[in-house]
């Protein structure tokens, strides 16, 4: 049972998903699937809050190192939820009651994301400003030629980009424009970087059609290890 | 010819403090001490490499900011060059009827939202001055306050607009190819409601709207996955709908094999954003100069480039002269 | 044709009227430039021509065919437009598509198509219903249909009708026609697998799969952690389990936690997805159980940090700057977290191996990590470890269909170039 | 008082004052505005407590982290709950709920509660290890695997594998060629040109076999074998580097997009 049944589920899944493709009488059945699926990855949501509360619960109750900081989670974690599941001090809920929009302009859900969320998860993506400047400066050294050749490239795109390589091809006749920096780079970017983008999506293409196949004929099941069976 | 060269419009504003050109309020000094920390860093990284000693991160860090905050703070802004891959995703909206449908798709949160918004401002201005109708959905969980924002930053252009008949907002679904995959063939199966429980078929502008391909256009806006990737592979291949797209600098190159034949265009990082806002200018001049939100940031852009640039010779210089150091003894 | 034009007549009747139409008109389809062109000029001659006209040629040759590959539900309907008006007759601004389920009627309206410059061309309209027997627009199949199309002008009363159509049928097809080329790779490429399995299987672990620097760096690097006596930190991306990548580190994992194990250092993964979570736990407890040192393995070694991408980034982040592992390993799913990961990563000092099919984050890996595989490669390097069977016969048959695609690009392209075009369109899949 | 209590009030202290220089006492919504001042004053303490990261791992760091890590868990929740089981599951369960939440009832489907039961499957995980009903999860990880490799299998195949060999094939190698003679006659390198265009579509063929070859695993690199590959490593390179040149604009523009907020909306220093 703990075996067979997860196994028969990932077949008849698979398979319908991948007959409906071809045969359109399915249509209906690939789409009622599918509804499934994204009324399911909420309780991913659900199970990834729980686990989180229950890491940082246990970390708080038996004060380890850094409990304090386990106890900011938490207190940030029932603040937000609060705001969310009762639509606190949304402006809509007077005429539209729960199905006010919960991203409402003024409600409280929506300003506590645009005072904690939003700033934080801006900075953070902005740090690699940051690190693309260290990284260019420590890793871009042409210690050999595979390193030499994403050098230029890098380096040609980059010019592209500034005034600095347009004033200093902008010289050339018409019949070497090929070798003016911003058609160069918009060549690179268009063709060169395409065939290396295509050869890549290709293998990869192949390795998750291979990997879907073994997954759907039942063969593969790394997903369903473990645990006590 | 240099002086002309400095007067241009180009250069110019790099040396505001000689031209006072200065745009922000901070004044010409505060601009002056800016450039003249900025040179000095260089030449210390310069000076430091050359003598063969590694340059310490935070120092780099240091310079960056210091980079970007001075052309922040000075205002540069840059002449932008229209390319046709954007083009294609102005003129297709120009060519729209009044009244046809077009879907936007915002996929991305705030982080993203420096380069990405300001496309999806710039795309639903067109729109509405088209009297096109939107309607607005989101892959993302935090897409919702993304559209939030946009709709609130377009309404005091139009202040006549009315919900339900010339956009709507349909909002957020968990899924992310589920959903794609099934609103290609069946809208109302995913989407039952809008964003705040109103049957769609009691909003005027839905009547006719079965599935993706009855919009005339989707403009998919996306940092990363669910993103622009799957709206190709999960709906524009199977269903033939008309797509362009907007994307994060970081993902435009891989999207290049989808162009054209599988989205007519793309808007690619914050420079796509200021080409598109350029074009909506020109055809638009209510939308003055100083709205254009990716515009102003092409300015500060173009000197970070300029400063990695010269970090990257720097290294060389450095890496070369360590080798030739290490050959002489050797 | 601006549409401020088109609105400041709204107050002129006959315009009004027009631009109704024309609105009309601009919601079912998203027609050419061509028709409002063509409106302008009626607006002009309607504003002069007050006097009644007479009513259009009428459209013929009205053909309806069931619409190939769909489950029924949606016919196409054809029909020739109506010539050029003569003396006295109003222009034809579009048609309008009735349904029926009689000859005789009622005639219910399906929908319109505007009317093209070139009266010669003959219009297609797809008339696609519902399948739900409830729904107002429910279109049964297997059921007579009978179609009628009418040519309308800028005046209500001015339209003439075609003739009815013949009876027609929407059926429902059982194949696809449209998806062939993707059924015959699915099928060439499942007997493929299926022959290669059965090949790794007899052949064992003979099969040759050339090294992979990164992989061989992993052992390397965990010898290196246990000299330094600092733990490894497993970074498994910010894949779901249903991701390829995530499956494949899921292998490269268990090795990892058994070579840990035997080397009696610490390996700490801190997950992303609340499901990997779970799955990572039990491939890091058997790799400790393998090792034989099942006493060795602590519960939060491997932890759930959050489901944001941001977030998880921040507390990884400070994972490597407070325990400073002597090896990152990142292998997975990986976005705009890439770069700060690595960078991190650098200026802690650590070795970094890492790994992903992410194609847009390929190049902050290749530059800012000591090993990188490069997509596939990550599939390969799970096998390339693990020698099981199953992986090297799929990874074979990978190969193989490889090689079949070299040699039809090739083709392909050699058959272009000679002009036949046939070749490479075969391959095109539709619908 | 030692610091590890010190540090935190002052930093209240100093929060608050800026709260209040933030705060627009003749608003006439001044709940709205304490909102506003909030939102200015937060959004530029957190970031600078992020960016404090650059210069090594401190204590506010620490506090943002956290702080980042709980809110961002309960959002996801929040709006899971109300777009996919409010919206989408509930006005085709029972009029009841739906007549609770506001949500128009729009008619029973009752297979929608296999995914509701899948749902709470998964979150067996969430009891306690001794209970042993943790492996119930396995059926919805079942289905969830094996919904995610059907879709990816076919949609892989059209329009990353299919679509992108037949746009291989499809390149004329010898574009507008209208003979030999004619060719070398107008040679040039502008960018429209015939020999560009010819080259474009070489470096694409050629490139994308190479690619291909780089990623075969069964056969030893070496020979001709191993040149072409070498040729693939060098596509890939190329690639590479054009894609990390052209991500510094992206990168840039989010600093730039932080620190116009750190100036204009938080410190105020420019308009």
């Amino acid at each position: 049972m703990k075996r067979t049944i997860p196994w028969i589920i990932t077949i008849v899944t698979g398979f319908v998903l991948v007959i409906a493709e071809f045969v359109p009488p399915w249509g209906k059945m690939r789409e009622d699937v599918l509804i499934y699926f994204q009324i399911i990855s909420v309780f991913a949501f659900f199970l990834g809050g729980g686990s989180l509360l229950k890491i940082n619960l246990q970390k708080v109750f038996s004060k380890r190192t850094d409990w304090e900081y386990a106890l900011v989670t938490v207190v940030g974690f029932f603040v937000m939820l609060a705001l969310g599941l009762f639509k606190l001090g949304n402006p809509e809920m007077a005429t539209a009651g729960y199905a006010a929009d919960l991203n409402a302009n003024g409600s409280w859900f929506k300003n506590l994301f645009d005072a904690v969320k939003a700033p934080l998860s801006a900075s953070m993506y902005s740090l690699l400003a940051f690190f693309i400047a260290s990284a260019s400066y420590r890793a871009f050294r042409a210690k050999n030629s595979d390193a030499t050749v994403l050098l230029v490239s890098a380096f040609i795109i980059l010019m592209g980009q500034t005034f600095v390589g347009v004033v200093a091809t902008g010289w050339m006749p018409d019949w070497v424009s090929f070798f003016k920096v911003e058609n160069l780079s918009l060549w690179l970017l268009a063709k060169a970087n395409l065939a290396g983008q295509r050869a890549i999506l290709i293998g990869i293409a192949l390795g998750i059609v291979s990997m879907s196949l073994r997954v759907i004929l039942g063969i593969e099941r790394t997903h369903l290890s473990g645990g006590d069976e | 010819m240099i002086q002309a060269l400095f007067l241009s419009p180009v250069f110019s504003p790099l040396f505001s403090p000689l031209f006072s050109v200065v745009s922000h309020g901070l004044g010409p000094v505060f601009s002056w001490i800016f450039w003249i920390l900025f040179v000095a860093g260089v030449g210390w990284v310069f000076w430091r490499t050359i003598k063969g000693r590694e340059v310490e991160r935070r120092v780099i860090f240091l310079m960056m900011g210091l980079t970007v905050a001075g052309a922040v703070l000075t205002g540069i802004v840059l002449p932008v060059q229209e390319t046709v891959v954007v083009r294609n995703i102005f003129d297709t909206i120009e060519n729209l009827e009044e009244g046809d449908k077009v879907l936007l798709s915002l996929d991305y949160d705030p982080s993203g939202a420096p380069e990405l918004q300001p496309m999806a401002i710039a795309v639903s201005q067109h729109c509405l001055e088209k009297k096109l109708k939107i309607c607005y959905m989101t892959l993302w969980g935090t897409g919702g306050a993304m559209i939030a924002d946009v709709i609130t930053a377009i309404r005091p252009d139009f202040p006549e607009l009315v919900y339900g008949e010339d956009y709507c907002n349909v909002g957020y679904r968990a899924g992310n190819e589920a959903v794609l995959k099934v609103i290609a063939t069946d809208f109302r199966k995913t989407f039952p409601t809008d964003v705040s429980g109103i049957v769609l078929d009691s909003l005027p502008m839905m009547t006719g709207v079965t599935a993706c391909p009855d919009f005339s256009y989707i403009v998919a806006i996306g940092s990363g996955r669910p993103g622009i990737k799957e709206w190709v592979e999960y709906v524009v291949e199977p269903s033939g709908a008309l797509m362009g797209s907007g994307a994060a600098a970081v993902s435009a190159p891989q999207l290049y094999p989808y162009y054209p034949q599988q989205m007519n265009g793309m808007m690619g990082g914050s420079k796509g954003a200021s080409e598109y806002e350029k074009m909506l200018r020109r055809g638009y001049p209510k939308y003055g100069e100083f709205r254009a939100q990716a515009t102003e940031i092409m300015g500060p852009q173009t000197v970070a480039h300029v400063f990695l640039m010269l970090l990257i010779i720097f290294a060389n210089i450095s890496f070369f002269l360590a080798k030739k150091r290490k050959g002489a003894s050797a | 044709m601006t549409l401020q034009s088109r609105t400041s007549r709204n107050a002129f009747w006959p315009g009004f009227r027009l631009a109704v139409y024309g609105m009309m008109f601009g919601i079912v389809f998203s027609s050419s430039a061509v028709l409002s062109q063509e409106a302008t000029a009626e607006v002009d001659n309607a504003s002069t021509m007050l006097a009644p006209m007479l009513a259009p040629a009428a459209p013929g040759n009205v053909t309806v065919e069931d619409a190939p590959n769909d489950a029924g539900h949606a016919v196409i309907v054809t029909f020739s437009q109506s010539q050029a008006p003569a003396d006295g007759q109003a222009l034809v601004l579009g048609y309008e598509i009735y349904r029926s389920l009689a000859r005789s009627g009622p005639w219910k309206k399906v929908g319109a198509v505007p009317s093209d410059v070139d009266v010669t061309a003959s219009l297609i309209y797809k008339d696609a219903g519902g399948s739900d027997k409830s729904s107002d627009d429910y279109l049964p199949t297997e059921t007579d249909l009978f179609y009628r199309v009418r040519a309308v002008t800028a005046d209500s009363t001015l339209y003439s009708d075609s003739e009815v159509s013949a009876p027609a049928q929407a059926v429902g097809q059982w194949w696809n026609s449209g998806r062939n080329p993707v059924f015959f790779f699915v099928l060439f490429f499942t007997l493929l697998t299926l022959y290669f399995l059965r090949v790794a299987k007899q052949r064992g672990d003979s099969l040759y799969i050339r090294p992979l620097a990164g992989i061989d760096a992993v052992d390397e690097a965990i010898g290196r952690a246990t000299e330094m006596g600092k733990p490894i930190l497993y970074v498994l991306g910010l894949g779901t389990a249903s991701d390829i990548a995530t499956i494949a580190s899921f292998t490269i994992l268990g090795r990892v936690a058994r070579k840990v194990a035997e080397y009696q250092t610490d390996v700490i993964v801190p997950c992303y997805d609340p499901i990997v979570f779970t799955i990572a736990q039990e491939t890091v407890r058997t790799g400790y159980m393998d090792a034989g040192r099942p006493d060795a393995y602590r519960d939060d070694q491997v932890y759930f940090v959050t489901q944001a991408q941001f977030a998880y980034v921040a507390a990884v982040n400070g994972t490597i700057l407070r325990d400073r592992p002597a090896t990152n390993i990142y292998l997975g799913k990986f976005y705009a977290e890439s770069l700060i990961l690595a960078e991190t990563g650098a200026i802690a000092g650590s070795i970094q191996i890492a790994g992903t099919d992410e194609i847009a984050q390929l190049p902050f890996f290749v530059v800012a990590c000591d090993y990188t595989l490069i997509g596939e490669e990550l599939y390969a390097a799970s096998a390339y470890l693990g020698r099981e069977p199953l992986l090297l016969g799929a990874l074979k048959a990978q190969d193989y269909a490889k090689a079949v695609i070299v040699v039809l690009a090739i083709l392909g392209v050699i058959m272009s170039g000679l002009g036949y075009e046939g070749f490479a369109k075969a391959f095109e899949a539709v619908g | 008082m030692n610091r590890k209590v010190m540090i935190p009030i002052a930093s209240i202290i100093v929060f608050i004052g800026f709260l209040l220089l933030k705060f627009d006492f003749e608003a006439v919504d001044s709940s709205q505005a304490l909102w506003d001042a909030f939102i200015v004053t937060a959004g530029g303490f957190l970031t600078l407590m992020i960016f404090s990261f650059l210069y090594r791992d401190n204590p506010f760091y620490k506090f943002a982290e956290h702080l980042y890590v709980g809110v961002s868990a309960a959002y996801w929740m929040c709006v899971g709950f109300w777009s996919n089981i409010v919206q989408q599951a509930i006005p085709h369960l029972s009029p009841w709920l739906s007549e609770a939440l506001d949500q128009p009832f729009l008619g029973y489907k009752w297979d929608y509660w296999i995914p509701i039961a899948f749902g709470l499957l998964l979150l067996t995980r969430l009891l306690p290890d001794s209970l042993k009903i943790g492996w119930l999860s396995k059926w919805t990880l079942a289905f969830i695997v094996a919904s995610t490799a059907g879709l990816l299998m076919t949609a892989n195949l059209k329009a990353n594998f299919i679509s992108q060999i037949s746009s291989t094939m499809s390149l004329p190698l010898l574009p507008d060629w209208t003979g030999f003679g004619d060719f070398v006659s107008n040679f040039d390198l502008s960018y429209g040109g015939q020999f560009i265009k010819m080259l474009s579509n070489w470096v694409i063929v050629v490139g994308v076999i190479s690619g291909l070859v780089y990623f075969f695993f069964s056969k030893e690199h070496t020979g001709w074998f191993g040149r072409v590959s070498r040729l693939g490593i060098w596509v890939l390179m190329v690639t590479f580097g054009a894609s990390f040149g052209y991500t510094v604009m992206g990168r840039v523009s989010l600093l730039v997009g932080r620190l116009t907020f750190l100036f204009r909306d938080w410190a105020g220093i420019i308009s």
